[in-house]
């Protein structure tokens, strides 16, 4: 399941909602990202995105975690509009029988939404305001899921 | 054709959406970059450095050398920095 | 932190707590273990424990995580005594500034607790009770941190 | 000394817990188990595959050549299958 919003989320009521009356998951990984302040140089975050691309996308990357990885159930909530320190950002969970689908799932969730999500965050502070840089890390963390592939294949 | 800025490319070329008559002899998203440079200050500083601005072409991730044919909406922005 | 204990608990209150008052924090793993009613073979599962090695061995396993990760809180929490399908057994959580320290160290966590926190699942159904066995999978996953941190050497 | 059983070692024996003066000649944690098996039916069927035991000397898990000397509390249990 796929959700993009400005409203934020409440990650328990989400998780009790992906394991209602089951009782044949083993595990659940959930991932929260949320705003830092950087030592109080971020007092605010705006979230823009592509909206027709977004959703699209975020599809995407949930059916190819599903494709690789038994799961029972997932859920990627992003948000979006004007963020605060400490708000949340988004939610990734993962559920499956055992705990290493789980986790290598939501792994690879957020490492697929940070470089592929239409997503752009502009932070300000006391010393003006900026487009957030893309982190090279990111596109490591992605390019280990090739290797990974190409290995098993 | 429908043309989308997102991010500092739209804050530096100014325009968030545009419809747009493709000019002949552009075949690529590499082709429209180049000519988009060329449409005043904004453009030509949104696109100096054609390595850093990505492109998706009908809401998908697009390369610089993917073929415009059959296309409707092109959208330029960043790398990404969402999650 | 650790807590061993019969009573539920609430996974979105824990990560609150987590989180409460602070914005330096970016990324928050959590891992969930439920009860699996293994298609019908499992009516009840009961949780024996050591206690005074339990608390022990968990504070010790979470001692080591923050040596290995930067990270900004954790949280263990293990339930004992009778559960059924569906409930929690463990809240594993990890806050750090980036996902990869949070991620890893929540995964750590899981396969350190599974190969050495004393505790030990008997399972009840229609076709009798058992002790479990120990799975062969959770030995190899700790054995691979053992590696990693060889290596890193 | 105390002995502490768990799990299906404590159902095979019989014994949650007790306190034993040591016989002597006994140094390790093996020695101890090879001496327990010989206390009964119970207790030969707990430690018939002493490789599938484990042991804690003082709520730190052991080896079955770990000493025994100084240790108050040695507890026997099956390998663990929490989480």
């Amino acid at each position: 399941m796929i959700r993009v919003q400005e409203a934020d989320f409440d990650l328990g009521a989400e998780v009790a909602k992906l394991k209602a009356g089951r009782s044949d998951i083993g595990a659940i990984v959930v991932f929260l990202g949320t705003v830092r302040d950087c030592a109080g140089r971020v007092k605010e975050m705006t979230l823009e995105h592509y909206p027709a691309m977004t959703e699209a996308e975020l599809a995407r990357i949930e059916t190819e975690a599903n494709a690789r990885w038994p799961l029972q159930a997932s859920l990627i909530v992003h948000r979006t509009g004007r963020l605060l320190p400490g708000d949340n950002i988004v939610l990734v969970a993962t559920a499956s029988e055992h705990r290493d689908a789980a986790f290598a799932a939501a792994e690879f969730l957020m490492d697929y939404l940070k470089t592929s999500a239409p997503f752009w965050k502009r932070e300000s502070g006391p010393e003006g305001s900026h487009w957030v840089s893309a982190d090279a890390r990111d596109a490591s963390a992605r390019a280990r899921w090739k290797a990974a592939k190409d290995a098993a294949e | 054709m429908r043309l989308l800025y997102f991010a500092w490319v739209r804050e530096k070329t100014g325009v968030a959406a545009e419809d747009i008559d493709l000019p002949a002899g552009i075949a690529t998203v590499g082709d429209l970059m180049a000519w988009l440079k060329t449409r005043g200050v904004g453009f030509a500083d949104a696109f100096a450095r054609t390595d850093v601005v990505r492109a998706a072409i009908d809401q998908t991730h697009a390369r610089h050398d993917a073929k415009l044919a059959g296309a409707r909406e092109i959208a330029f922005f960043p790398p990404v920095t969402g999650g």
